[in-house]
C-alpha cells in the first residue's frame, strides 16, 4: 500500500495538512505551526523512503501510479519518479520542511500562510512527479495561486506589484504551454497526454498549416511549438529577457518564500524543458541548442553584472539590496544550467541537473541567511552593515560558506556542477565557454565584495550587540551546509541517482 | 603507505576543523594542537625524504574512483615522487616553523584559534595540491589555497585595507585561474577526457595532441593557458598586483603563503607539467618570468615598507624561477623554489620579528636595531646573503644554476639576449635592495627613538624558527658539494624520465657546463656591486639616495607609484566594468522592466492610483512610454466608444452590420 | 400596373429604414418608440406579403397578428419606462439618459 | 400526437406558469416574502424534477412542430432553472428589491425563465420570436425594476431601445427568411434551403439580420453595447441573472437555429458543415476575437464591480463564440461545458458583489478592500469565482477554456487561439486586482459582514462545483456530449 502509492501519499499529505491547518482555530498559533511542521515532515520522510528504495540502475519511471482520470480526454493521473526528478523531489521536501521552521516567526495570518505553504508544497511535488502533461499543467498552475498570495500578503513593501507581476508573467508562460499541450494531444496518434507515450518516436505527427496567413511546414510548426513551450519554461527559469519578475518577486517575498522561489520554482523551468521539450521534441531542441547556449551565456554574464551593480548602485536607483543581489546571482547560476543543457554531452547534462540541485541548496541558504539578518536589523542594505565578522562569527561563517559555495569554490557542491557544465560545453562551444568562465570571476567579484561590505572592515557601531544565529536558525541552515560540503567533496550520491535517466535522455540526441 | 600519506595530509585538516569548532574551549586555544599536528606531518615528510635519499628513486601512486559518469571518470589519486617529496618537506617545514612562530606573534589576538585553523587548513590544501595526480584536483586545491590565502590575508579584516587586499588577492588570482581552468578544459577536450598527469603525458608523448586554434598549436595554447594560472598564483606580471597588498596579512602568513609555499605553487605546477609546455610556451614563460623578475626588482628599489620590499623581492624571485623553467633549466628553477622557500621565509619572519618589536613597517622609522635584536639581525643577514647569491649560501647554488641556464640558452639563441639582460641586472638589483633593507633596518643610525626604545629581541618561539631557517639558507644542505650536484642526484631518476618523454630534450647539460663559469663570475660581480652600492648609499653617504631621487624625479615617482599599474587597472578594467553594471542594472530596471517586457506596469500603476501611490503624470508617462501602450491605451480608447448614448449604440450596431455585410460581399 | 410582391417589399423596406432613422435620430422618446413600431410593422408587412405571394398559406398572417400583439405589449412597457423617466427627471429627451458610460 | 403528450412535454414551463400565478396571488394576499419564496422555490424544484423525468422521453416535436423536445433543450432548461432559483434566493434580501414588491419580482423573473425555456426548445420561427420577446419585454421591466432609481430607469430604457432595435432587425430577417423559403419551421426551411439555390449575399444579409437578434442576447460585439449599462443599472441579482441566462439562451438558440437551418450534418458523426455557399465561420471567428478583446480591455480599468463583471461577461461571450467557430461536436460541447461552468462562476461572482452591495449600498471595487481579513469565507469563494473566470486550474473555468482551445486546435485555428490566450492573460489582471484588494490590502476599518447561512451555503456550493468541474469533470462532459442531440424532423 505504502510503496504502491508512495508518490500519491507524498503529494497529498500536504493537502491534508492544509485542510487540517485551515480548520484549526486561529488563536492556537503553535498548533498551526507544529501541525505544518508535521505535514512537511511526513513528505520528507516519504521522500526519504523513496530515496532508499529508488533503483538507480533504472532509466525509466519508478513508483509509477497510473489510473485513468478523464477517459474522454485520455487524461491520466500518472505519477512516477526517475533520475531527473528524484533529486528535485528530495530538494523540495527538504526545503519545504526547513522553510516551515524558518517561518516560525510569522505572526500575521498564520493559518492562511501555512495553508498556502502546504498547498504550494503539494503543487511542487506534483510537478516533479507528474508525467501526464495535463496533470503536470494542473500542478504547475496550482502552485501559482499560493505563490501569489504568499508574496502578495506576506511580502515586503512592493508586494502587490511583485505578486501581480509574478502572476502575469507565469500565467503568460503557462497559457503558451497550454497551447503546446493541446497541440501535442491533437497531433499525437492515438491522442494522449502521457509524456512517455509522446516521447516515443512516431506518435507525434505535425501537419503543415497556415497561421496568420504564413504557411508553415510541419517542421516549422514543430519549432514554433518548441518555442512556445520554451518561453513558458523560460519565464520560470528565468531566461534573459523574461527575467524581470524575478528580482522583484524575490526581494518582496518573505524569506521562506524566497527560498522556495529560488530553490525550487526556478528549477521547474529547466526541469520542464528536460522532462517535456527534450524527449518529445528532440529535433527542435537540437535545432534550438545554439540559441540556448547563447542565452545561457547571457544569463551567466548578465545576471552577474546586474548582481554586481547592486553593490555599486545607490539605493535610490534600485540598488544596494542584498536580496536583489542574490536574486540576480540566481539568474547567473541558472545560466550554467542552460549552458549545460544546451550541449548534449554526458558532462553537460549531468552538470546541469546537478547544478539545479546545488543551486537549490546554496541559494536557499543565502536567502535564509538574508532573512536572519533582516529579522534582526530590518533592512538589507549592503552598505548598511560593516565589520559584522567579529560580532556574529557563526553567522559570518555560514554566509561565507554560502557565498563561497555560490561562487563555485572547489570542495563545495556548486563547483562540481559548474565544472561538469563547463567540461561538457567546452566540447561543443569552446569559445562560448571561455567567455562564460568570465562569469566565475564576476561571481567571485560581487560575492566577495558583498562579503567585505557586510562583514569585513571597521565595525558599524550600530550593530555592536547584534545577536548571533539562534538554534532554530541553525537548524534550518545546518542541513543545507552539510549537503553543500558533502556533495562538494563526494558528489556521487547525487549523480548516481540521475545517471541512468540522463544517459537515457542523451541517447535521443546521439543520432542527431 | 596510504595510511602514512593520509596521516601526513589529513592531520592539518583535522586540526583545522577541531580548532574551528572547539578552538575557543581548548586550553591555550589549541595552538599546541596545530603545532603538534604539523609536527606529525613534518616528521612523516622527512621520513619520506630520508627514504628518498636512501633509494634515490621513489614513486608511489594510488587512485580511487571519485566521479564516474558514463564515458567520463575522474579519479582522485596521489602521486608521490621526488619532486612531491621535496615540496612536502618544504611545505611542512615552513608551515611547522610558522605555526611555532605564530604562537608568539599572534599571542593575545581575539581570533587566535581561528588563525591556527586557517593556517592548518592552508597547509592541508597546499599538501593536497602537491600530492594529487590529476589536473582537476590540482585545480581544486589550487583554489583552496587561494581561499586560505584570502582568509589569512583578511585575517585582520577590521582594517579596510586588509579586507581589500584579501579580495584583491582572490580575484586577481582567479583571473589567472580562469586561464588555468580553460587550459584544463582544453586538455580534457583534446585528450578525450584525460585528466591524470601520466595519461596526459603519455598522450602528448605519443604525439596525439595536435591541432591549431587561431593559428596557435593547441598544445602551446594549453601550456600558455595553464601558465596563466601560475601567473596569477605566482604573481607574475601583469597579475602581480595582489601580492604586495597581501602583506596586510599577519607576517607569518606572508612568510608561509606569500613567500615560501603558495606563491611557489605556480612554479611547482609548471615543473610538474613540464612535459606539456612546448618550446614556444616555454619561451613565453621565460619572457614573462624574466620581465617580472626585473620589473619587480625595480619596484623593490625604492619602497620603504619592509614587507612590501620583501614582497617585490618575492615576485622578482618567482620570476627568476619561471624564467629558469622557461629556458629549460627546470631543475634550477625548482631548486630555487626550495632554497627560496627557506631564505625568504626566514626574511619574512625576521621582518615579522622586527615589526613585532617596533610596531611599524616603515623602514624610515627603523634603524639601529642590530644591537637590540641580534639574533634577528644575524639570521636576516644570512638570509640576505643567501638571496643575494653569495657563495656558500643556498641562494648562490640555485641562482647560479638558473643564471647559467639562462646564459646557455641565450648563447644558443642569441635573439633572446633580453632574457639574460633581465636576469643579470636583476641579480645586481636584488643584492642592492636587500642590503638596502638590511642597512635601513639594522645598521643605519636610529631615526625614531621611540621605536627603538621599546624594541627588544623576540622570544624563543620566534627566534628558533629564524635560526632554523637561516641555517637552511646555507648551501651545504642542498649540495653536499659546492657545485650543487648533491640535490641533482636526487632528481636523477625523474630527470631521465623527463628527458624521455619530452619530445625534444633540450641538451642543456653541456651548454650548461660551458655557461656555468661566466654566469657565476658575472653574477658574483653584480651581487657584490649591488652590496657595495647599498653600502655606499645607506651607510656611507645617506644623503645620496635623496639626491638621486630628486635628480631622477620621473623615474623615482614611477617606481614609488609602482608604474601606476593599480591605477591603470582601475581605469581600464574596474571602472568600465562598474559602469557597465550600472548601465545594465539601470537598463534592467528601466528598459526591460518598465518599457519592454513589463507590459503590465501601466496596469499596475493605474490601479495603484486607487491606493494613491501614483499620480496622473506617472501613469500618463508610463502609459505613453511602455509597450503596454498597446494594451492600456487601447483599453482606454476602446472604452470611449461606450458613450452612454443609446442611440449612438444603435447607430454603431447598424454601422457594424453594414460593414460586415460589405465585407462578406467582397469576400 | 399591378401591385406585386416587390412593391410590398419596397414599402416595408422603406418603413424599416424610416423606423431605424427615427429611432436613432429623434430626441423625443415617444418619437423613438414610434420608430420601433415602424420597424415591427415593416416586418409584419413583409410577412403578409410573403404569405400571400410565396408561401400561399396563412402562416405569415398569423405571424403578423402575433407581431401586433407583441408590438402592443412592447409599447406598454416602453411607455411605462418613459413615464418613469419623466417622473424622475421631468424630461423625456433621450439626451437625459446617458449617465452610464465607458 | 395527443394534447396530453404535448402538455407533458411542456410540463416544466407549465409548472412554472402555475407557480408564477399562484405565488403572485399568494403574495398579494399574504404579503409574506418567506412564503412566496418557498412557493417559488418549490415550483422551480418541481420543474427541475420534471425535466429530469422528461429525460426519459424520446426526442420529438410537439405543439404542431412549434417546439422540439430533445436533451439539448433540457440541458439549458436546467441551467435556467438553477440560475433563476439562485437569483431568487439572493434577491430575497437584496436592498435593491423592495420587500413589498417581491411578488412582482418573482413574477417577472419566472416569466423570463419561462421565455428562456421555451426559446431553447423553439423549432419554429413564430415560437422563436414569441419566446424571445417574452424574454425581452419582461427583461426590460426587470432592468427598470427600481422605479425611483435613475440608473435603473436608464438601464431599462437603453435595454428597451436596443432590444427593440435588435428584435426588430431579427424580425425583419425572419420575415425575409420566410419570404425566401416560404416556411416557418426550421426543418422545412432547411429543406428548402438545401433544395434551391439562393444568392449567397441575400442569405448573408438575412443571416446577419437574424444574427443581430441573437448577438444582442449573447452580447457579442458589435451588438454588445447595451450590456454594460444595463447590467450596471439593473439590481445586482438581476444583473447576475442577465449575464447568465439570456446570454446562454442566445447561444443555445444560435446553435439550434444555425445548425438546424444553415448547416448539414456530414458523414462524420458529430461534424457539421455550413451550407456550401456560406462561410460564416470566419465571420464568427472575427467577431469572437473582437468580443473577447473588447470585453477584456474595457473591463481593465473599471471602478464599479458590476460594470467590470459586465464587461467580463462580454469577454466570456467571446470565449464561448470560439466554440461556435468550430463546427463540430467538440466545439459545441465545449460551449455547453463552458456554459455550465460559466453559470456557476459568474453567478457566484455577482452574488458576492450583491452581498457587498447590500452591506455598503454601492458596488465600487474599493469595497473589496480587506474583505479577506474580515469575511474570509466570502473572499475565498470570490477568489474561486474570479480565478475560475480567469481560467486557472484546478477550477472549472480552466477546463472550460481547455475545451474551447482544444476545439480551436482541432480545427487548427491558431490565430484565434492566440487571441484567446492573450485575452486570458489580460483578464487575469482585472480579476486578480479584486483578489489583490481582498487579500493584499488590509481592511480600513473593523467590520463584519453578516451573510445569511443559506447564501453562504450557496456560494460555497458554487465554489465547490467549480472545483469539481476542475478536477473531475468527466461525468459532466459525458452528459454534455450526450446533450448535443437535436431532434431531426423526419
Amino acid at each position: 500500500m505504502l510503496y504502491e502509492h508512495l508518490l500519491s501519499f507524498m503529494i497529498f499529505t500536504p493537502v491534508v495538512g492544509m485542510l487540517i491547518v485551515a480548520l484549526l482555530p486561529s488563536s492556537q498559533k503553535n498548533w498551526v505551526r507544529w501541525s505544518s511542521l508535521l505535514f512537511t515532515f511526513l513528505p520528507l520522510c516519504l521522500s526519504g523512503i523513496l530515496f532508499l528504495n529508488f533503483d538507480q540502475a533504472l532509466a525509466d519511471m519508478q513508483f509509477v501510479e497510473k489510473t485513468s482520470w478523464i477517459p474522454t480526454f485520455n487524461i491520466h493521473y500518472a505519477v512516477g519518479v526517475d533520475g531527473l526528478s528524484i533529486t528535485l523531489i528530495l530538494l523540495t521536501t527538504l526545503l519545504s520542511f526547513l522553510c516551515v521552521i524558518a517561518s516560525w516567526g510569522i505572526e500575521a495570518g498564520l493559518k492562511g500562510y501555512f495553508s498556502m505553504f502546504l498547498l504550494l508544497e503539494a503543487g511542487m511535488l506534483g510537478i516533479f512527479c507528474a508525467f501526464d502533461f495535463f496533470l503536470f499543467y494542473i500542478f504547475w498552475e496550482l502552485m501559482l495561486l499560493p505563490m501569489y498570495f504568499l508574496i502578495g500578503i506576506w511580502g515586503g513593501p512592493r508586494k502587490e506589484y511583485a505578486a501581480i507581476k509574478f502572476f502575469l508573467y507565469t500565467l503568460f508562460g503557462s497559457v503558451l504551454m497550454l497551447v503546446v499541450m493541446l497541440a501535442f494531444y491533437f497531433y499525437s496518434d492515438p491522442h494522449t497526454f502521457d509524456l512517455i507515450e509522446l516521447s516515443k518516436a512516431g506518435i507525434l505527427k505535425f501537419n503543415a498549416l497556415d497561421i496568420f496567413g504564413i504557411s508553415l511546414s510541419a517542421e516549422q510548426f514543430a519549432k514554433l511549438l518548441f518555442i512556445f513551450l520554451f518561453i513558458g519554461f523560460a519565464i520560470k527559469v528565468p531566461i534573459f529577457p523574461f527575467h524581470t519578475w524575478l528580482p522583484l518577486a524575490h526581494v518582496e517575498a518573505p524569506t521562506p518564500i524566497s527560498v522556495i522561489l529560488a530553490g525550487i520554482l526556478l528549477k521547474m523551468g529547466a526541469y520542464g524543458l528536460l522532462r517535456i521539450s527534450y524527449p518529445i521534441l528532440p529535433h527542435e531542441t537540437y535545432w534550438f541548442s545554439d540559441a540556448l547556449a547563447v542565452l545561457g551565456l547571457v544569463n551567466i554574464i548578465y545576471g552577474a553584472l546586474c548582481a554586481m551593480a547592486q553593490i555599486t548602485l545607490p539605493e535610490a536607483k534600485g540598488g544596494n539590496d542584498l536580496k536583489k543581489l542574490i536574486a540576480y546571482s540566481s539568474i547567473s547560476h541558472m545560466g550554467y544550467v542552460l549552458l549545460g543543457m544546451s550541449v548534449f554531452t554526458v558532462e553537460g547534462i549531468h552538470g546541469a541537473v546537478f547544478q539545479m540541485f546545488n543551486h537549490g541548496t546554496t541559494t536557499a541558504m543565502l536567502f535564509l541567511l538574508v532573512g536572519v539578518i533582516y529579522d534582526r536589523v530590518h533592512h538589507r542594505k549592503i552598505d548598511g552593515f560593516g565589520g559584522l565578522g567579529n560580532v556574529v562569527p557563526i553567522y559570518t561563517a555560514f554566509v561565507s560558506l554560502a557565498f563561497f559555495a555560490s561562487l563555485g569554490l572547489p570542495g563545495l557542491s556548486s563547483f562540481i556542477s559548474e565544472i561538469l557544465v563547463f567540461l561538457g560545453s567546452f566540447k561543443v562551444y569552446p569559445s562560448l565557454t571561455i567567455v562564460a568562465t568570465l562569469g566565475i570571476i564576476l561571481n567571485a567579484a560581487f560575492f566577495l565584495w558583498a562579503l567585505q561590505k557586510i562583514f569585513l572592515g571597521p565595525l558599524n557601531p550600530t550593530y555592536k550587540s547584534l545577536k548571533d544565529i539562534s538554534a532554530r536558525e541553525l537548524l534550518t541552515l545546518a542541513p543545507l551546509a552539510i549537503l553543500v560540503i558533502v556533495l562538494g567533496v563526494y558528489p556521487m550520491p547525487a549523480l548516481d541517482l540521475m545517471k541512468s535517466s540522463l544517459d537515457h535522455l542523451l541517447t535521443l540526441f546521439q543520432a542527431l | 603507505m596510504l595510511e602514512k600519506v593520509l596521516w601526513l595530509w589529513l592531520t592539518p585538516l583535522a586540526t583545522a576543523i577541531i580548532l574551528l569548532f572547539l578552538g575557543k574551549r581548548l586550553p591555550r586555544r589549541g595552538d599546541w594542537l596545530a603545532v603538534m599536528g604539523l609536527g606529525l606531518s613534518l616528521t612523516l615528510s622527512l621520513s619520506f625524504l630520508l627514504e628518498l635519499f636512501q633509494t634515490h628513486t621513489f614513486e608511489w601512486r594510488e587512485q580511487m574512483a571519485w566521479l564516474s559518469l558514463s564515458g567520463l571518470s575522474i579519479s582522485f589519486g596521489w602521486l608521490i615522487d621526488p619532486i612531491t617529496i621535496l615540496m612536502l618537506c618544504v611545505v611542512t617545514t615552513v608551515s611547522f616553523l610558522v605555526h611555532l612562530y605564530s604562537t608568539e606573534y599572534l599571542k593575545g589576538d581575539p581570533n587566535y584559534a581561528r588563525y591556527f585553523a586557517y593556517l592548518s587548513f592552508f597547509t592541508f590544501s597546499m599538501l593536497g595540491l602537491v600530492l594529487v595526480d590529476n589536473l582537476l584536483w590540482l585545480y581544486i586545491f589550487w583554489e583552496l589555497v587561494g581561499l586560505a590565502s584570502y582568509l589569512l590575508i583578511g585575517f585582520w579584516f577590521e582594517k579596510k585595507s586588509a579586507s581589500d587586499a584579501a579580495k584583491k588577492a582572490f580575484l586577481t588570482t582567479r583571473i589567472g585561474d580562469m586561464g588555468f581552468f580553460i587550459g584544463i578544459m582544453l586538455i580534457f577536450y583534446k585528450t578525450g577526457g584525460l585528466l591524470t598527469y601520466d595519461d596526459i603525458f603519455k598522450f602528448v608523448a605519443q604525439g596525439q595532441f595536435t591541432g591549431e586554434f587561431l593559428g596557435i598549436p593547441i598544445l602551446t595554447l594549453a601550456g600558455i593557458l595553464l601558465f596563466l594560472g601560475a601567473m596569477g598564483k605566482s604573481a607574475q606580471f601583469p597579475l602581480h598586483v595582489w601580492l604586495p597588498d597581501a602583506m596586510e596579512g599577519p607576517t607569518p602568513v606572508s612568510a608561509l603563503i606569500h613567500a615560501a609555499t603558495m606563491v611557489a605553487a605556480g612554479v611547482y605546477m609548471v615543473t610538474r607539467l613540464y612535459v606539456l609546455f612546448t618550446p614556444e610556451a616555454q619561451l613565453f614563460i621565460a619572457y614573462i618570468g624574466a620581465f617580472t623578475a626585473f620589473f619587480a626588482a625595480t619596484m623593490a628599489l625604492t619602497h620603504t615598507d619592509i614587507k612590501k620590499v620583501l614582497a617585490y623581492s618575492t615576485i622578482s624571485q618567482l620570476g627568476y624561477m619561471m624564467m629558469g623553467l622557461g629556458v629549460g633549466a627546470y631543475v634550477a628553477g625548482f631548486l630555487h623554489l626550495v632554497t627560496h622557500a627557506a631564505f625568504k621565509a626566514c626574511l619574512f619572519l625576521c621582518s615579522g620579528s622586527v615589526i613585532h618589536a617596533t610596531h611599524t613597517q616603515d623602514m624610515r622609522e627603523m634603524g639601529g636595531l642590530k644591537s637590540k635584536m641580534p639574533i634577528t639581525f644575524w639570521t636576516m643577514l644570512i638570509a640576505t646573503l643567501s638571496i643575494s647569491g653569495i657563495p656558500f649560501f643556498s641562494g648562490f647554488v640555485s641562482k647560479d644554476l638558473l643564471l647559467a641556464g639562462c646564459l646557455s640558452f641565450v648563447m644558443e639563441h642569441p635573439e633572446h639576449l633580453l632574457l639574460a639582460l633581465f636576469a643579470f641586472i636583476t641579480a645586481g638589483m636584488t643584492a642592492f635592495y636587500m642590503f638596502r633593507l638590511l642597512c635601513m633596518t639594522f645598521l643605519m643610525p636610529a631615526k625614531n627613538l621611540k621605536v627603538i626604545d621599546h624594541a627588544h629581541e623576540s622570544p624563543w618561539a620566534m627566534t628558533l624558527p629564524l635560526c632554523l631557517l637561516s641555517g637552511l639558507s646555507f648551501a651545504i644542505f642542498f649540495t653536499g658539494s659546492l657545485d650543487g650536484a648533491g640535490l641533482l642526484q636526487v632528481f636523477g631518476s625523474w630527470h631521465d624520465w623527463f628527458n624521455e618523454v619530452i619530445l625534444n630534450p633540450a641538451p642543456l647539460d653541456e651548454a650548461h657546463g660551458n655557461a656555468h663559469g661566466p654566469a657565476m663570475a658575472l653574477s658574483l660581480i653584480l651581487a657584490t656591486g649591488g652590496i657595495l652600492l647599498s653600502y655606499l648609499f645607506y651607510l656611507k653617504k645617506p644623503e645620496l639616495p635623496q639626491r638621486l631621487a630628486q635628480n631622477t624625479q620621473a623615474i623615482y615617482q614611477t617606481l614609488i607609484h609602482l608604474y601606476w599599474i593599480d591605477e591603470l587597472y582601475q581605469k581600464i578594467i574596474i571602472q568600465p566594468l562598474l559602469k557597465l553594471n550600472t548601465f545594465l542594472a539601470d537598463r534592467d530596471n528601466r528598459w526591460i522592466d518598465q518599457k519592454l517586457v513589463d507590459g503590465w506596469k501601466p496596469l499596475t500603476t493605474q490601479t495603484s492610483k486607487g491606493s494613491g501611490h501614483f499620480d496622473n503624470i506617472v501613469i500618463d508617462e508610463t502609459l505613453v512610454d511602455g509597450s503596454a501602450v498597446v494594451v492600456s491605451t487601447s483599453a482606454i480608447q476602446l472604452r470611449k466608444i461606450q458613450t452612454g448614448k443609446v442611440q449612438q449604440y444603435v447607430l454603431m450596431a447598424i454601422g457594424a452590420f453594414c460593414i460586415l455585410l460589405i465585407a462578406v460581399y467582397f469576400l | 400596373m399591378a401591385v406585386g410582391l416587390s412593391h410590398f417589399l419596397m414599402v416595408s423596406g422603406l418603413l424599416f429604414v424610416l423606423g431605424i432613422i427615427s429611432m436613432i435620430s429623434r430626441r423625443n422618446m415617444i418619437g423613438v418608440l414610434l420608430g420601433i413600431e415602424l420597424i415591427m410593422n415593416a416586418a409584419g408587412l413583409n410577412f403578409i406579403a410573403f404569405s400571400r405571394y410565396i408561401a400561399q398559406d396563412l402562416s405569415g398572417h398569423i405571424f403578423t397578428l402575433f407581431i401586433l400583439i407583441i408590438a402592443a405589449s412592447e409599447a406598454v412597457v416602453a411607455l411605462a419606462i418613459v413615464l418613469r423617466i419623466y417622473q424622475n427627471r421631468a424630461t423625456i429627451s433621450v439626451e437625459a439618459v446617458g449617465e452610464m458610460k465607458c | 400526437m395527443n394534447i396530453l403528450m404535448n402538455l407533458t412535454l411542456y410540463s416544466p414551463e407549465l409548472i412554472l406558469i402555475l407557480t408564477l400565478g399562484f405565488s403572485f396571488t399568494i403574495h398579494l394576499i399574504l404579503k409574506n416574502r418567506v412564503i412566496t419564496l418557498s412557493l417559488v422555490v418549490f415550483g422551480l424544484l418541481a420543474a427541475a424534477l420534471d425535466i429530469l423525468v422528461l429525460y426519459a422521453y424520446p426526442g420529438q416535436l410537439y405543439f404542431s412542430s412549434q417546439l422540439s423536445h430533445d436533451v439539448f433543450g433540457l440541458f439549458f432548461k436546467l441551467l435556467f432553472l438553477i440560475s433563476c432559483l439562485l437569483t431568487l434566493i439572493f434577491s430575497y434580501d437584496s436592498h435593491e428589491i423592495h420587500p413589498d414588491r417581491f411578488g412582482e419580482f418573482t413574477l417577472l423573473l419566472l416569466a423570463v425563465t419561462i421565455g428562456l425555456s421555451t426559446l431553447v426548445a423553439a423549432s419554429h420561427l413564430l415560437t422563436l420570436y414569441l419566446s424571445l420577446e417574452l424574454v425581452s419585454i419582461t427583461s426590460y421591466v426587470l432592468a427598470g425594476y427600481r422605479r425611483e432609481h435613475l440608473l435603473s430607469n436608464e438601464a431599462a430604457f437603453k435595454y428597451l431601445l436596443y432590444g427593440a432595435f435588435a428584435s426588430g432587425t431579427l424580425l425583419y430577417g425572419l420575415s425575409l427568411l420566410y419570404g425566401t423559403t416560404g416556411n416557418l419551421s426550421f426543418y422545412s426551411i432547411h429543406a428548402s434551403l438545401n433544395s434551391a439555390y439562393i444568392d449567397p449575399f441575400n442569405l448573408y444579409a438575412i443571416l446577419f439580420m437574424i444574427f443581430v437578434g441573437f448577438a444582442f442576447k449573447m452580447s457579442a460585439v458589435p451588438f454588445h453595447m447595451w450590456a454594460p449599462d444595463v447590467y450596471q443599472g439593473s439590481p445586482t441579482p438581476v444583473a447576475a441573472f442577465f449575464t447568465v441566462a439570456p446570454k446562454i439562451a442566445g447561444f443555445a438558440i444560435f446553435i439550434r437555429f444555425f445548425y438546424l437551418i444553415f448547416s448539414n450534418e456530414t458523414v462524420v458523426p458529430g461534424q457539421w458543415e455550413p451550407l456550401p455557399y456560406l462561410n460564416w465561420a470566419s465571420v464568427l471567428a472575427l467577431l469572437s476575437a473582437a468580443t473577447m478583446t473588447l470585453g477584456n480591455l474595457s473591463a481593465l480599468f473599471q471602478k464599479n464591480a458590476k460594470r467590470m463583471l459586465a464587461y467580463s461577461s462580454i469577454a466570456h461571450a467571446g470565449y464561448m463564440m470560439m466554440g461556435l467557430v468550430v463546427l463540430n461536436q467538440t466545439g459545441l460541447s465545449a460551449i455547453l461545458f463552458y456554459a455550465l461552468v460559466y453559470v456557476c462562476m459568474n453567478l457566484g461572482a455577482f452574488f458576492v458583489v450583491s452581498v457587498l452591495s447590500n452591506h455598503f449600498q454601492s458596488e465600487e471595487i474599493s469595497l473589496f478592500k480587506g474583505l479577506g481579513w474580515h469575511s474570509p469565507f466570502l473572499a475565498l469563494c470570490m477568489t474561486f469565482f474570479l480565478f475560475s473566470l480567469t481560467g486557472l486550474p484546478p477550477l472549472g473555468g480552466f477546463i472550460g477554456k481547455v475545451y474551447l482551445f482544444w476545439a480551436l486546435v482541432s480545427k487548427e485555428l491558431y490565430w484565434l487561439l492566440w487571441v484567446g490566450i492573450l485575452n486570458t492573460v489580460i483578464s487575469l489582471y482585472y480579476y486578480a486586482y479584486i483578489v489583490k484588494e481582498m487579500f493584499l490590502e488590509r481592511p480600513s476599518s473593523k467590520m463584519s459582514l453578516q451573510v445569511p447561512y443559506v447564501q453562504q451555503a450557496i456560494l460555497g456550493m458554487l465554489a465547490f462545483a467549480l472545483i469539481v468541474f476542475g478536477l473531475y469533470w468527466e461525468p459532466f462532459y459525458i452528459w454534455i456530449q450526450s446533450s448535443l442531440t437535436f431532434t431531426i424532423f423526419q
